[in-house]
């Protein structure tokens, strides 16, 4: 591919994720707090939140999106995510069994509701979100080598 | 449900911790890799050797997960075949963690390989303690994934491609695996082990069972390397670094496989005679092709691997019989092949390290030069062909009695012919790269560091001493138990839901 | 629900197409329809939660794949002993489908589930865990060690994609590798 | 039963696919579609005549909801199935840049 790649798209298509890219960023935020009251969860909210940053990297070029989410900051958020979930798992020993849900229930339909459930989704989504970009950037940094080194 | 049983949730929780914290720290500590490594596998083998001692005290165990009584949630369950392979596959563990310790000199990106081995660990002790199909199914894909990287670590032309063609057959394998679990769910609605053998003994046995049994023996079958799924194996050996392979075929086709099929064959969906004999058939078909196409091979690993085929179906034949004695010898056989194949792999891959080559021709004379390496090869060869006073002697033997005994005596005389094939193909092995003359190029080699020769030594000493599980005294504390769930069969549900409650 | 059927037969023709067409391009983006089709049919059954996050990972399995096929050659050649193998995977595939026509009669009607643990997740499922999204309950509390080893399996993806990728596996002779390349 | 066997045959297309073609990519998606079908064919073991999704409205009583089990499962298994790819499309990537092809019969080098 031609130099060119390096910046990115377009122009139009850079004005354009200017505005979107915040609000997918959003919304997977959305989805993660609301995981355990509305539909989507800890998985595809982490998935929608990784693919913001995908998003940026393929419109904006490589070094802008590194430049957000550096490689070293993701594979840190995405060991931190799973540590985190591991560590909530091992706090249900406390109450006796490996995955006990032993926060107050609080009454359903509010935000902070459903004990254990809400930080297993953000513990999710941190992971998810991390590792996935982390795959993409591997790739993508592998593909452009290639092409320079032939 | 009382205190003993905490240990259970151990097996999995230790090493999955020990990966994250590997991962995390990895690159800034350099020798927190091996430390972490082999004080995680350290851990594992005391706890598997803790957990045959509470079984022995307190029965089937079980832990339900979160609190839930299992049908609800996820329990995992600790009785005899559990516990024997436990020590099974984290007493090999320990063994190849130490030996890597000095083997991945020669690689990049030491931490990647430690934190992809412990994970395949907490994957295959995942496998093994749940009671739970779907959850049986997830950590099936852990390990499989993690063996997938692993045998592809080296990223050289020939271990890619045999990575891949690894990971293709894998995937269709886990992918049957699911298909079935979707039917059975389909059909008893309900994912506990126990509860669905409940369901399936009261439903009867139909076409559905009938054909999710044969899905199930194409995707074990294929994690088995059974002949007609073995394609990756051959591939797959050569081309992972000497620890994986050892791991590969001392460990993972065991427990991902034939533990697999015992527990759901003779504990889930209960024996019938079609599925014994087809069990049989490719019992034989493994042990005969495997050893025929070993004869032929010059690559050390090859031959190793085609070698791990023949014995794999000596196994599956033993277990297959379903008298008490093919179950026993067949349980045997298993752990004496964990031990002596990875003994085996790791000494191909010190005479690799050492020499730098696999090819039998080039080799000659090295027990002049390497010492240790030429006494432990000699041992494992000797044991895995069955001379008397190794193990190896012993199981084979008890296959072949109980095969007679069950009046199977085609199978019988084919197991003694691959045993002598076995012989063959190992005096073969031993007279080109051990003894013999030291060929002119290899003068220079030096023996092999210390952390490789500590874990060959151990692995050898254990071919010797595992005799001694065979005498009466010893065995109904281990191998009796084992053979003990396989032989009662269904009953495995009763047994489970009365230690739950 | 004819609009399930509707939508079936076009994911089957949809990956009929991804099959057979040369174009790399083009079966990636047949797989799109595909995988478009099938979070719509999840839709249908009711699934919300698995419909999103259907939709999701399989925008990024495309982009994925695209970015491995972008500027490929396709060099089909054709040589004889792939008859043989037309052969027998065409035979298994028809027995498997006789097999299957058979057997599928002995699941319980299409609709009418036999919720043996289920129906426990419906009645108690808000009380216990406090969550009214039960697919989230069920994901994180009553099967938690489940989405354990589900977080294992990327995380493992992960670190696999990571030491697959990287440049030089083997160290040639003692000579230092310098970090970027680990 | 129709619908189960309209799965059925998808499962298949992505196996004749994976089974029958030379070109890694084509392999690729095939075993993609093979996920599919067994994501699809979860689902469909679940669902309830006129069920509804099983998430709690504050206003109405939602009385026959579709089973969530098979819902849960399938959320791990098409995680699963992208793990799954993404280490086989990095893999794919790294045989096309030492092979420079994707044909696996000039790739087969290896025998057995």
């Amino acid at each position: 591919m031609s130099r060119e790649h390096e910046k990115g798209m377009s122009l139009i298509v850079k004005t354009i994720t200017r505005l979107t890219v915040g609000l997918i960023l959003l919304y997977g935020i959305y989805i993660v707090s609301h995981g355990h009251v509305s539909p989507g969860g800890g998985f595809a909210g982490g998935v929608i939140i990784g693919l913001s940053f995908v998003h940026l990297m393929l419109a904006y070029g490589k070094d802008v999106a590194l430049g957000k989410l550096s490689k070293q900051a993701s594979s840190f958020f995405e060991n931190l995510g799973a540590m985190l979930f591991l560590g909530i798992a091992l706090l249900g020993f406390i109450g006796g069994y490996f995955f006990l849900n032993f926060i107050s229930k609080g009454e359903p339909f509010r935000l902070f509701s459903a004990g254990i459930i809400p930080l297993c989704n953000v513990a999710i989504s941190l992971k998810v979100g991390a590792g996935l970009f982390g795959i993409f950037v591997a790739l993508v940094l592998l593909k452009l080598k290639s092409e320079r080194k032939r | 449900m009382n205190i003993a049983s905490n240990i259970i949730p151990l097996f999995v929780v230790i090493p999955l911790a020990g990966a994250f914290l590997i991962s995390f720290f990895g690159r800034s500590i350099k020798r927190l890799p091996d430390a972490m490594g082999v004080s995680v596998t350290l851990i594992l083998c005391g706890l598997s050797l803790l957990s045959v001692r509470l079984h022995n005290i307190y029965g089937v165990l079980t832990y339900s997960v979160g609190a839930w009584r299992p049908p609800i949630g996820i329990g995992m369950v600790l009785d005899g075949l559990t516990s024997f392979m436990l020590v099974t596959v984290n007493l090999v563990a320990f063994c190849i963690t130490v030996y890597s310790v000095n083997y991945m000199e020669k690689f990049t990106a030491k931490w990647k390989f430690y934190t992809l081995f412990l994970l395949m660990v907490g994957g295959m002790n995942g496998v093994i303690i749940t009671g739970d199909m779907f959850n049986f199914f997830v950590f099936l894909e852990i390990a499989s994934v993690a063996s997938y990287a692993l045998v592809a670590f080296g990223t050289e032309r020939h271990e890619l491609e045999a990575a891949f063609k690894y990971a293709i057959m894998g995937t269709i394998g886990s992918l049957f695996i699911l298909l079935g679990i979707a039917f059975l769910y389909g059909y008893t609605s309900t994912l506990n082990m126990a509860d669905m053998g409940v369901v399936l003994s009261q439903k009867g046995i139909d076409g559905l069972i009938i054909m999710v049994s044969i899905m199930f023996l194409m995707g074990f079958g294929l994690k088995a390397a059974l002949v007609p799924f073995h394609a990756w194996l051959p591939d797959a050996h050569p081309s992972a670094p000497a620890p994986i392979s050892a791991m590969l075929s001392g460990v993972l086709i065991k427990s991902l496989g034939i533990y697999a099929l015992c527990r759901i064959f003779y504990n889930v969906i209960g024996i019938n005679p079609t599925i014994s004999s087809i069990l049989l058939f490719l019992g034989t078909l493994s042990m005969v092709v495997g050893g025929l196409l070993a004869i032929g091979q010059w690559d050390f690993k090859r031959l190793l691997a085609y070698s791990s085929i023949s014995q794999i179906g000596y196994i599956i034949l033993g277990i297959g019989l379903g008298t008490p004695l093919g179950i026993l010898g067949g349980l045997f056989h298993l752990f004496n092949h964990s031990i002596f194949k990875s003994l085996l792999f790791l000494n191909s891959g010190a005479v690799e390290y050492a020499t730098g080559t696999r090819d039998l021709r080039k080799m000659g004379g090295l027990a002049q030069k390497m010492p240790l390496t030429g006494t432990t090869g000699f041992i494992g060869s000797m044991s895995i062909a069955g001379i008397p006073p190794l193990n190896g002697f012993w199981s084979k033997l008890l296959i072949i009695i109980a095969a007679v005994q069950a009046e199977r005596y085609i199978y019988a005389s084919w197991a003694v012919l691959v045993s002598i094939l076995t012989l063959a193909m190992y005096t073969k092995v031993m007279k080109y790269a051990f003894l013999g003359s030291l060929s002119e190029g290899l003068s220079r080699i030096k023996e092999i560091p210390i952390f490789m020769k500590l874990s060959m030594a151990t692995l050898a000493f254990m071919c010797i001493v595992m005799g001694v599980l065979l005498i009466p005294g010893i065995s109904d504390f281990f191998l009796q138990r084992a053979s003990e769930v396989i032989l009662e069969g269904t009953e495995y549900a009763a047994s489970v839901l009365r230690a739950i409650r | 629900m004819i609009e399930l059927y509707v939508l079936l037969i076009f994911m089957i023709i949809g990956a009929i197409i991804a099959v057979e067409i040369k174009d790399l391009l083009s079966s990636v983006v047949a797989v799109g329809a595909v995988g478009l089709g099938l979070s719509i049919v999840f839709l249908i059954l009711k699934a919300p939660d698995v419909a999103i996050t259907q939709l999701v990972v399989e925008i990024l399995a495309l982009i994925i794949l695209i970015r491995a096929t972008l500027k490929v050659d396709l060099p089909f050649s054709t040589s004889g002993r792939w008859f043989f193998n037309t052969l027998i995977t065409v035979g298994f595939i028809v027995i498997f489908l006789l097999a299957a026509v058979k057997c599928l009669k002995d699941l319980p009607e299409f609709g009418y589930p036999i919720m043996r643990v289920a129906s426990t997740y419906l009645k108690e499922g808000a009380l216990k865990t406090g969550a009214t999204n039960l697919v989230a309950s069920v994901i994180l509390d009553y099967r938690a060690y489940d989405t354990l080893g589900e977080a294992t399996i990327l995380f493992t993806a992960v670190i696999g994609v990571l030491a697959v990728v990287r440049k030089i596996g083997r160290k040639k002779e003692y000579e230092e590798v310098e970090e970027a390349d680990e | 039963m129709m619908v189960y066997l309209l799965c059925i045959i998808l499962f298949c297309c992505g196996l004749y696919c994976v089974l029958r073609k030379r070109n890694i990519i084509k392999i690729i998606i095939g075993v993609i579609i093979l996920e599919y079908a067994v994501n699809l064919f979860f689902i469909l073991t679940g669902y309830r005549m006129e069920g509804r999704a099983p998430i709690f409205s504050s206003e109405a009583e939602i009385l026959n909801m579709v089973d969530p089990l098979p819902q849960a499962l399938v959320l791990t298994a098409i995680v699963i199935g992208l793990a799954t790819t993404a280490l086989l499309v990095a893999i794919a990537i790294r045989i096309y840049e030492k092979y420079g092809t994707f044909d696996i019969t000039e790739i087969r080098e290896l025998k057995g």
